[in-house]
């Protein structure tokens, strides 16, 4: 009998973030109109709420709750970690305290590595890469970079600022002994306005290659002064495709900035795809297409349950472990051993000769071939000793 | 050396947009006694009044008739709204500032869209005037220094060549009696707010393309600018530019720094791997205000130059 | 010799440049009613100021039953019994007249800063309370928020809190300002009957009710104490006259007599 | 006839319900000093405030032949009324100076006086000019306030009672110094309790019970009133 | 003397009855409140905010403590809150740690008292940070507070080991001994808990207004120079007062940390701060129970509005703005002045000028909700128009502007006329 697969999006939806999960609201909802209209996830019909959390875990919970009690057994969240912790803990917890009601929590752009290592759970599937696979990805193609013989790596001093430089220190010394790291600072989360010291610093170390985890404004601001200053090297950023970032950075930036991405509107697409995202683009005028995964991860499910022939979580789950899938960027692995994907990323560079541009400007983001870092160059090691329950 | 001059300058240059944030608070901080908690929300309007209006014609007509528009609105809101509240005391008058923050940060969403709008500097002054040890000086940057002293002239005037700063003084203890001198102290106050504001908005034209304009700008910009103010010390224009100053080249000169907590405090027997050890000076310069608000209001709580306490 | 209730000593204070108490030396005897008249801006509220720890003095010693308090906050002179009011009223307005008589007496019966006792069960307070309320006759306005008083109950009230914390020094800075007679002649009978046995300084410029009050005058001119001497005495000295009373001498005393 | 300089006509006024003012009729001519006198609460601060549209006046008053209740109170004051408040409301954390500035109506046309002119008046005064006004003695205070209402060059003072806490002897010179500026000219509304002084420099004197006139004559014809003494006032 | 002392002292304080219907009465009320909400089903969604609203009523309480009580302006009460809440979080690993290890004190400690951690932390936490910041009231006071929470707030991000970095500390509430056979894993079992705990808190804070103190703190809030003539130190009673209200804002920390199992910095931050600033002001700082109904207020409108309105933070400022300018009293202002009038002498009169602002008020919200609405929806860009009761109102609709004008323009002279109405009476 065909039933509602109910998916809870629990995620900004006002409030300094609100623009950035409101983004990732129309993407899923997108993507579950697609999918409905070729019949539904095995026959399903599916259905995507937004509930706003404004990036407070507590708030989380208290929206996790509500989606419980209209009977949702799929969440999808992606920003802030700190949420998915919560989010991770809470389900866990309800999924053994509630047997039979058991919840599935398709994380989408959390990105710590934690999740699939030391606190991997049966519950959570990842379909962006983590932090250190982004590393790993962005150090591949630095690899393959001569010139660049200088790094400064600069973030924002908390978990995530950490966890990127050290990730980005230790793979630069394994896959690059030559490069010389000239700098590694951090500063206060969203407190810096000028950073035209932190660029002076930067350019009298004689950098050629700047990385960041930075975002929102940080990552703006750190961006514009560089610009401003001469700065004239690569900057390699986490979230330089980010809304808004465009405009806000603007003509100086092309060419100099680039972004780890798994996906970029300007690569070669198939006729289908293509459609699929003018598609979006066209019905959100003011929404730029930038979530590759989400179509992964709604695809994904909907083999899932087919495999499974059922849309209960528990099944669902079992389902999805190792399977993999042909997206348009290339194959897709959802790794058994932690339950994160293993996927294509590409090395885009911020470029004002584009097809498809964002934010509504002639910006946009292009990636050559050598810009393709394979999915099975970015797996790492896991440390995830999964607890399965019994099926 | 070349540190050195370069956190100079920088310092010099951040002090500058910090007092420049700041000045049109100073105002009504000091002249009113109101702690203007929208300010940075003025400074926004500023920025983005200026990106519509040099859409439709150029920067310089922005840069003339952002701030005039910016003042206008703050005219309002002390007309219709700050008026109101003020019988009711200095809180009352915070507190609607406060929600009045949330009001114009949210209208300005409505309005402007939740993105960056493409606000930039004008192509006259987009081009690097100097450079120096490898690091470029744009002339915007240059244009700013001229801007921040010419509003340093512009507000020395009005709070010593004019008797609205005594007039509105002696409104806040006795409103009633400054009417029977013959002052209109209403419409006084509705000035200097407008004034204020403006001031304000004349600093988001400014900063709205050297930074970023985006509808988060406000509320990043929001505390610091209370830091600038009460350090300075109230009723001190001086003190405020000297606060500027200072914060600005403390700050700077802080980040130049990348001693550890562990070099400086080893002797106690602070590890260089434990997380206090290693603290770099460098990523606290952004507290540094902080730090020195709550100092100085500890320690001096008139604040550097300020004639009497808050 | 008993110690003095009060004694100073060649006290000085300066402001910056301007040195408004010139050396005062004065000393006030237990259960002496003792009024300090002087010209306007002669220094008697500074004087008060300073002896109740709202001043620092510059130099010199004010001591209170031969302890030197000079300088001491004023919360810890007022612990010491001696307490003060105000030449502008100075009362808690959002509190009713009762709350503000109470506040006048918990401390001084060792509530202090109590957390884990209900005020409405101390029975002590509220006895004390009332007592008080009943010897300045505002019993009846008791439950009355005090920012409603008519003026003159609100300087009664004033007087209330002053000697509701059972000082045996009371300092009452000009009492009976803005009062009409009929309430002036009121308010002097309350405050001789609510301090007798103690110690009184007062500073009036209603002649009236100096020379009908007082045990002694001292007369304080910029700063310096021309003349401490028995009611008497003081109308009859020439510099006083000069100084202070001026040619109405003769007409207020006779409205007073 | 020459026109009045004040004119109040039927005046009444209210604290919420309570009914203070009961048609007050009152005329002063220009150059005149005229005393208001009573016993407390019954309505002379109100008159004053009343007219100079601090209590919300109903009924007809004309300053100079226009019509002035319902103005603002700047607009009232701009007109050459000048006020000094029973309350004093000296500026406290301005200098003496400040404060004596801030009566200067328009800094582009200052007045005849000077505050140089004032701080002679008054030595005590001169002697803090440059000290905040909020620490000044009750006196000095009183004497600021009537120094500040004149720099605004006013063609009508109302003086509430001045001599309220003043030193027998400053009394006395507070009595000169009205009558030294109502000899320049300026008209002069006084609300005085001593009647030692009122009747000194007064040329016409007014006396109020329960919110309106009661009497009203020369202080020669007054002095001899015994009656009116007796039932109006409490000496 | 004594004798009429005595009787007197009868007739000054409120006789045991008026102070049973006064003061023992609502405090009953509220716990059966607390004690029948079960009997009703709630959903889970209801449990959950329910107890996020339980949290906040003491917090906002605690805060209410110093703003409404003390006189004053705190811009950072959040951090006592989380400091609180942090230790109780981490007491929470120790019961965890310990009741799997070697046992020890913390094995035999109940989570169902972890409350108690939270407030000595917060309290503790007020001794160090009020020392300093107490010293003087009003702006400066004001602007340390500010000063602290964001350096307090950027720590809480740098030192991972205390704060557990961005992703906070999570702990179980289901260790450790039991108390009342509350296993506290069902979320309506920790409604319990967190009823138990509101109604202490409510009770605590209730008690402290009566204590010496508390009065003293009132005293020093209206006129500190005088207190300062009676005996007291203003300094130090704003210091114990700040200790206090710490503490209580630690114990509604220590409720959130068993309530959500998690404790994250961002609790620490200004964005808190402020929201406590808005429930304590829009319920109402000079009534006891104002914070209570501000804390419900907001906890519901947080948490539910945005369903309906993604502009939810434009209507919460313009609440908060009305409030500020037309009902200083708050809520509790508001239901104090219609319960007044409905016990005063002309009900009926009162009804019926209620009933006309109330309609004026309506009018002039059907107007800006249409404008909000028409806005944000315009503005999106997702050519979704606003749609309210099946009417079509796109943003260059002629219906659309009626809607927004006409019942502008009536609320506006409905109210105008309802005001001055009211002047004429006066
Ligand atoms: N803080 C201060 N700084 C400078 N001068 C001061 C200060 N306090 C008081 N004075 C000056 O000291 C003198 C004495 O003032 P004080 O108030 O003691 O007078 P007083 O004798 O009480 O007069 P009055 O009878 O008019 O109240 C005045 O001239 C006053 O201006
Ligand atoms: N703000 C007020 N609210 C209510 N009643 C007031 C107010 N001010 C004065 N009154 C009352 O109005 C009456 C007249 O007051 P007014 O001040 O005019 O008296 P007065 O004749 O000047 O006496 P005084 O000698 O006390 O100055 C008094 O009964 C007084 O109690
Ligand atoms: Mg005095
Ligand atoms: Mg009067």
């Amino acid at each position: 009998s065909a039933d509602t697969l109910k998916i809870a999006f629990i995620d900004p939806l006002s409030g300094p973030f609100g623009p950035t999960g409101q983004d990732g609201l129309n993407e899923w909802e997108y993507a579950a109109e697609q999918i409905n209209a070729k019949g539904g996830i095995n026959g399903n019909q599916v259905e995507v709420t937004g509930y706003d959390n404004k990036v407070n875990p507590k708030e989380s919970l208290v929206q996790l709750q509500k989606a419980l009690d209209n009977g949702v057994r799929y969440i999808a969240q992606g920003n802030g970690s700190s949420v998915a912790s919560a989010l991770i803990d809470a389900i866990t917890k309800h999924n053994k305290r509630n047997p039979g009601e058991e919840v599935l929590f398709l994380n989408y752009a959390a990105v710590d590595p934690s999740f699939t290592n030391d606190r991997c759970n049966f519950w959570h599937f990842r379909f962006d890469a983590d932090s250190d696979m982004k590393m790993e990805a962005i150090t591949d193609w630095v690899k393959g970079q001569e010139d660049i013989k200088k790094v400064y790596i600069i973030g924002q001093d908390y978990s995530f600022g950490k966890a990127v430089a050290a990730a980005a220190e230790k793979n630069l010394t394994e896959k690059r002994p030559d490069i010389e790291i000239v700098g590694n600072e951090l500063h206060p989360l969203g407190k810096v306005k000028d950073f035209t010291p932190y660029v002076q610093k930067i350019i009298s170390s004689g950098a050629d290659a700047m990385i960041t985890g930075n975002w929102g404004a940080d990552m703006v601001l750190l961006i514009k002064a560089a610009i401003d200053s001469g700065f004239d090297g690569k900057i390699l950023t986490y979230y330089g495709g980010s809304r808004g970032a465009a405009t806000a950075m603007g003509q100086a930036a092309v060419g100099q900035v680039m972004a780890i991405v798994e996906h970029n509107t300007n690569l070669e697409m198939s006729d289908a795809h293509a459609a699929y995202v003018d598609g979006y683009e066209a019905k959100y005028s003011e929404s730029n297409y930038y979530y590759q995964r989400i179509d992964n991860a709604m695809h994904m499910l909907a083999m899932a349950a087919e495999k499974a022939d059922s849309i209960d979580p528990v099944d669902v789950a079992f389902a999805l472990e190792g399977m993999t899938y042909e997206g348009p960027t290339g194959t897709l692995t959802m790794r058994a051993d932690n339950h994160q994907v293993l996927q294509p990323m590409f090395m885009s560079t911020f470029s004002d000769n584009v097809a498809r541009g964002v934010d509504n400007g002639p910006f946009g983001w292009v990636a050559d071939d050598a810009a393709r870092i394979e999915a099975e160059d970015t797996r790492t090691e896991t440390t995830c000793q999964m607890t399965r329950p019994s099926k | 050396m070349e540190t050195i001059v370069f956190s100079l300058l920088n310092g010099v240059i951040y002090g500058l947009l910090l007092f420049m944030l700041s000045s049109g608070l100073t105002l009504i901080f000091s002249m009113m006694g109101v702690l203007n908690f929208a300010h940075a929300s003025f400074y926004m309007l500023g920025a983005y009044f200026a990106y519509t209006i040099s859409e439709a014609s150029s920067f310089w007509v922005a840069l003339i008739f952002a701030p005039i528009l910016v003042g206008l609105v703050g005219a309002l809101v002390e007309k219709y709204g700050l008026r109101t509240v003020h019988v009711n005391g200095h809180v009352a008058e915070l507190l609607f500032t406060f929600g009045l923050a949330y009001l114009i940060d949210e209208v300005v969403k409505i309005i402007w869209g939740r993105n960056a709008v493409d606000y930039k500097v004008p192509e006259l002054l987009d081009f690097p005037l100097f450079e120096l040890f490898g690091a470029q000086y744009p002339a915007y940057r240059i244009f700013t220094l001229f801007v921040a002293l010419a509003m340093l002239a512009g507000l020395w005037f009005i709070l010593n060549r004019t008797r609205a700063g005594l007039i509105i003084q002696a409104a806040l203890s006795h409103p009633h009696m400054v009417g029977h001198l013959g002052h209109n102290v209403p419409r006084i106050f509705m000035t200097v707010f407008g004034v204020g504001c403006a001031l304000a908005g004349l600093a988001g034209v400014i900063g709205g393309n050297y930074l970023v304009t985006d509808p988060a700008m406000g509320v990043q910009m929001g505390p610091i600018v209370f830091v600038v103010v009460v350090v300075g010390g109230l009723g001190s224009l001086m003190g405020a530019f000297l606060a500027a100053m200072i914060l600005g080249l403390l700050q700077t000169f802080a980040v130049a720094i990348d001693a550890r907590f562990a070099d400086i405090f080893g002797w106690l027997g602070l590890d260089a791997t434990s997380e206090l050890g290693s603290i770099t000076i460098a990523s606290l310069a952004p507290m540094i205000p902080f730090l020195m608000l709550v100092l100085v209001l500890m320690i001096r709580p008139r604040g550097l130059l300020g004639d009497r306490e808050l | 010799m008993s110690v003095p209730a009060l004694s100073i000593n060649n006290l000085h204070k300066s402001f910056g440049p301007a040195h408004i108490i010139r050396g005062v030396t004065l000393d006030i005897e237990p259960g002496e009613r003792h009024a300090i008249i002087g010209p306007n801006g002669a220094g008697k509220s500074t004087l008060f100021n300073l002896i109740s720890g709202g001043y620092h003095p510059s130099s010199g010693s004010i001591k209170l039953r031969g302890e030197e308090i000079g300088g001491m906050k004023p919360f810890k002179i007022n612990r010491k019994g001696l307490s003060r009011s105000f030449q502008v009223s100075n009362i808690f307005s959002n509190m009713t007249v009762r709350e503000n008589v109470r506040c006048g007496v918990l401390y001084s019966m060792g509530y202090g800063y109590g957390f884990w006792r209900n005020v409405g069960n101390l029975h002590d307070v509220q006895r004390k309370t009332a007592e008080i309320l009943e010897s300045v006759d505002l019993l009846d306005k008791a439950q009355l928020p005090a920012a409603l008083l008519p003026y003159a109950d609100q300087r009664t009230l004033e007087i209330a809190i002053t000697i509701a914390g059972g000082a045996d020094v009371i300092m009452l800075d000009e009492p009976t300002a803005g009062m009409s007679h009929s309430e002036t002649e009121r308010a002097v009978a309350l405050i001789k009957q609510a301090t007798e046995g103690k110690t009184l300084l007062i500073v009036e410029h209603d002649m009236g009710v100096v020379f009908n009050m007082a045990d002694r005058i001292s007369v304080l001119v910029y700063g310096e104490i021309i003349a401490t001497d028995k009611p008497m005495a003081i109308r009859g000295n020439e510099k006083v006259r000069e100084a202070y009373l001026g040619d109405e001498a003769d007409a207020i005393e006779g409205d007073a007599a | 006839m020459t026109q009045a300089m004040l004119s109040v006509k039927d005046l009444n006024a209210y604290y919420g319900k309570s009914h203070v003012l009961r048609g007050v009729n009152m005329e002063i001519m220009p150059g005149e000093v005229i005393a208001l006198l009573g016993r407390n609460g019954v309505g002379r601060s109100t008159t004053a405030k009343a007219i100079m549209g601090e209590v919300e006046p109903k009924g007809e008053i004309t300053f100079k032949g226009q019509p002035i209740s319902g103005l603002e109170s700047y607009q009232i004051a701009r007109l050459g009324l000048g006020y000094v408040p029973e309350s004093r409301d000296i500026f406290p954390a301005m200098t003496v100076r400040q404060n004596l500035i801030l009566g200067i109506k328009d800094m582009r046309h200052p007045g005849k006086h000077t505050v140089d002119q004032m701080l002679d008046m008054f030595p005590n005064l001169r002697a803090r000019a440059d000290n905040l006004a909020g620490v000044l003695s009750g006196g000095e205070k009183q004497m600021l306030t009537m120094c500040r209402t004149l720099m605004g060059d006013p063609e009508l003072i109302i003086i509430d009672e001045p001599t309220e806490g003043l030193a027998p002897k400053i009394v006395h010179q507070i009595g000169d110094v009205i009558a030294e500026i109502a000899k320049t000219g300026v008209s002069i509304l006084l609300v005085e309790q001593k009647l030692s002084i009122a009747l000194r420099i007064a040329d016409r004197v007014y006396v109020m019970g329960h919110g309106e006139i009661v009497y009203s004559g020369t202080p020669e014809e007054f002095k001899t009133r015994d009656d009116v003494r007796a039932e109006w006032l409490e000496v | 003397m004594s004798n009429i002392a005595t009787d007197t002292m009868i007739s000054l304080s409120p006789s045991g009855s008026q102070k049973f219907m006064q003061r023992t009465v609502p405090l009953i009320i509220f716990a059966v409140i607390l004690a029948v909400i079960p009997v009703f089903g709630p959903s889970r969604t209801m449990y959950s905010l329910l107890n996020a609203m339980g949290v906040n009523i003491v917090f906002a309480m605690s805060y209410n403590m110093l703003l409404g009580r003390a006189g004053l302006l705190s811009f950072g009460h959040a951090v006592y809150f989380g400091l609180g809440g942090y230790a109780a979080v981490h007491a929470m690993g120790a019961i965890e740690a310990a009741s799997y290890g070697d046992g020890g004190f913390w094995a035999g400690y109940p989570v169902f008292f972890l409350p108690f951690i939270g407030f000595a932390g917060g309290a503790l936490a007020g001794a160090v940070i009020g020392w300093p910041s107490c010293r003087r009231a009003g702006t400066p006071f004001a602007m340390i507070s500010l000063g602290v929470a964001e350096l307090i707030s950027a720590a809480g991000f740098m030192f991972g080991s205390i704060f557990g970095g961005e992703e906070g500390i999570s702990g179980d509430r289901m260790n450790g001994p039991e108390m009342f056979g509350l296993s506290l894993g069902p979320i309506n079992e920790v409604y319990w808990f967190i009823a138990f705990w509101t109604f202490i808190g409510v009770l605590g804070i209730y008690a402290f207004t009566r204590t010496p103190l508390g009065k003293m703190s009132e005293a020093t809030r209206d006129n500190p120079e005088r207190a300062e003539f009676v005996g007291y130190d203003p300094q130090k009673v704003r210091y114990l007062v700040f200790i206090f209200a710490g503490g209580f804002a630690g114990l509604a920390g220590g409720m959130s940390a068993v309530n959500y199992e998690i404790f994250t910095p961002e609790a620490l931050s200004l964005a808190p701060s402020g929201m406590v600033l808005l429930m304590a002001y829009i319920g109402g700082i000079r009534y006891f129970a104002g914070p209570i109904l501000g804390a419900i207020l907001l906890t519901y409108m947080q948490s539910m509005m945005s369903d309906y309105s993604e502009a939810w933070l434009l209507y919460l400022g313009l609440l908060f703005i009305v409030i500020v300018m037309f009902a200083p009293g708050g809520l509790a202002g508001i239901f104090g002045g219609l319960f007044r009038g409905l016990r005063g002498d002309n009900p009926a009169a009162s009804l019926r000028q209620w009933a006309v602002q109330i309609t004026g008020i309506v009018l002039m919200m059907i107007s800006l909700v249409t404008l909000i609405e028409m806005s944000v929806n315009w503005s999106n860009n997702y050519g979704e128009v606003f749609e309210p009761f099946g009417m079509h109102l796109p943003h260059d609709g002629v219906l659309t502007w009626a809607v927004i004008f006409i019942p502008f323009v009536a609320g506006v002279g409905i109210l105008r006329k309802a005001l001055k109405n009211k002047e004429g009476q006066a």
